[in-house]
């Protein structure tokens, strides 16, 4: 399943400073969801200091999820159900000013 | 409180004659403006820009708020202030800049840190503040207070080539800590000083922040409840993402609130309220 | 010619810092802007942002060219002029606030109207352009006048609660004739003066510019050539749009131009190069 | 077939200051295409002073024609044909500062 992964805010920093990633996620039993695609993505793309992006089995404090442009909180969080085409955007959070 | 008119006089009407003419704003909008009180957290890159526009479209009254003193360093992003007032205190800098500019304004500087002391008794005398500070724990503060007042809080931020802005705690929508209960890991967090800043790019989210409180001002709706701008200044993109609501479960907003007076945030967030050491001692 | 640097000074280096340790720019773009020079045409609502975040950031050299003096209806979006220099001309006026806050930066205010006559001369003299104007004859002019001297235009417009903005001329792209080859009817055009515009508009349109001529200056690419971005102020959204490419049949920049020279403007739109009459008497 | 219209630089102040209109274009024998959607339009939304919109049987000068946000130029202008659910923008150039 093709999707896309986009960082931004410095998340981009922890993936190759590449704000935009398509990835195609491999056939699998259980449906692709947003707690299982963390796994991924830390196994497969995270390099170095998971701990700068995740926490437990979910996102950092002060990481925004964006499922095509709307927060995940609207579309159940770690257990949306991943559509091929999907834009799925982190955010971390700018304090600066 | 900041008394009241309901017309404008002759000065008035020739100053602003080019926003008058504007069926959206119109008089009307105009007396709204000048009967409204905006308080800024931040005379810096984001309090500059939004401090100026909002002086030019005759605010009625603008609170200022910066513990700090200008520093060479800042004059690359903090356009209010000047080379000849380095060290001097930023509030004062910007409201002495704003009144050559428009003299019709009340300034109200307050050099000093807000604090869980300060904030109520500040933030209450006004009815929309500016959340143009650099840092995790004053972020929170203002939040909190604001929900606690009831003031619409309008937050910019930037760092790099990114800016990002919300308006929160408008028209029954979320505040700061709906989305975020948790703040960040503290050595997650970057600020200006570390991460440095193209000055423009607050300069941007500033005239954001001073447009959407002109819109709410003047009876204008802002865009940007349970709404997020990010821009990217590299890649010249605007991106407007829809938010959650307010949660029911937050602690400061939601139906059986926990927090309903200011705590220690400090202490909440494990970093200082300035953008000058990112990590507190004790950690 | 302006003096070129291969280092930055210590005082520099201390301004600067919060720029300079960004990967993007680095000493390297900051250099760049040190050695580069932009033209703003335009000291009102757009030249006003422009030229505070340019000389903010450490261009080299910013000319500023204006006609036109200070009135107080200027005050609610020409943000460096001040309320004791109504009469004063503007560019004087733009170059004495942006002095102020960065004299390291070299500064020429041009008090006149450009034409047919002066514009190549002026132009030749920087780097990069910026079309802050408010009339017709004075895009065209400008944009032809880029054409020839093979200048890139960095053009912003704003009216009413609406702006837009485009890099013309960059990289093989577009030029300002390429996509409006006939002048508008006189009677289609409005002004902010007829129009209205809110101040903070022009405000976050002149940051963009200043954005886009720093990106260029210091060697990062601009992301306006043969795009136009689109901003709405009342639903606050930002759209950007792709652009035709340069057309070869364009009478300036096209494969065989028959305009080599600069014209009578005034005449060719019908329309006076300033905003305080919209037609000309002879129509 | 139903497209949208959306009017903006101060195009909109000719369709009832209006800046967005979901239409539907009648069937009709030959393809709908931007040239004849002008006629369209003059005969069905333009109330009045059709010459601050048109000029002959194209947009007056000044006024900017996007098809789902590129310019028309790019895909043939006046001879484009129209899908279904286009969005087909007119934008009046701002000239002020
Ligand atoms: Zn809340
Ligand atoms: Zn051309």
């Amino acid at each position: 399943m093709e999707i896309s992964l986009e960082f931004s805010g410095g998340a981009e920093l922890l993936f190759d400073n590449n704000k935009k990633h398509d990835v195609i996620l491999p056939d699998q039993k259980e449906k692709w969801n947003i707690k299982n695609l963390l796994v991924w993505m830390k196994d497969n793309m995270l390099r170095e200091r998971p701990e700068l992006f995740l926490q437990g089995e979910t996102v950092r404090p002060g990481i925004l999820v964006l499922v095509n442009d709307a927060d995940w909180e609207l579309v159940g969080e770690l257990e949306y159900e991943i559509q091929s085409k999907d834009r799925i955007v982190f955010i971390s959070t700018l304090h600066g000013g | 409180p900041l008394k009241q008119v309901n017309k404008l006089s002759n000065e008035s009407i020739s100053r602003y004659s080019r926003q008058l003419i504007l069926p959206e704003l119109g008089v009307t909008g105009q007396v709204k403006l000048t009967n409204s009180s905006v308080l800024i957290v931040g005379a810096g890159g984001l309090g500059c820009p939004s401090a100026v526009y909002l002086a030019a479209a005759g605010i009625g009254r603008l609170g200022i708020v910066d513990y700090d003193e200008v520093e060479l360093s800042n004059l690359h992003r903090q356009i209010l202030h000047t080379e000849d007032r380095v060290g001097m205190s930023k509030s004062q800098s910007v409201a002495t800049t704003c009144h050559r500019l428009n003299s019709g304004v009340e300034y109200v500087p307050y050099h000093l840190a807000l604090d869980s002391c300060n904030a109520l008794p500040i933030i209450s005398q006004y009815d929309i503040v500016l959340d143009a500070t650099d840092n995790v724990a004053t972020r929170y503060l203002l939040n909190d207070a604001c929900v606690i007042a009831g003031k619409t809080l309008v937050s910019g931020s930037a760092l790099r080539f990114e800016g990002q802005l919300t308006v929160y705690n408008y028209e029954n929508g979320p505040c700061y800590r709906c989305l975020y209960p948790k703040p960040p890991p503290p050595q997650t967090v970057t600020n200006c000083s570390d991460g440095g800043v193209v000055g423009v790019v607050p300069g941007i989210i500033g005239c954001m922040q001073a447009l959407e409180a002109i819109k709410i001002a003047s009876g204008i709706k802002s865009s940007f409840g349970q709404r997020m701008l990010l821009f990217d200044a590299i890649d010249g993109t605007f991106r407007c993402v829809k938010l959650r609501g307010r949660q029911p479960s937050c602690p400061v907003c939601g139906d059986a609130p926990t927090i309903t007076q200011l705590i220690d945030y400090e202490q909440f967030c494990g970093a200082k309220a300035s953008d000058k050491d990112k990590a507190m001692n004790i950690l």
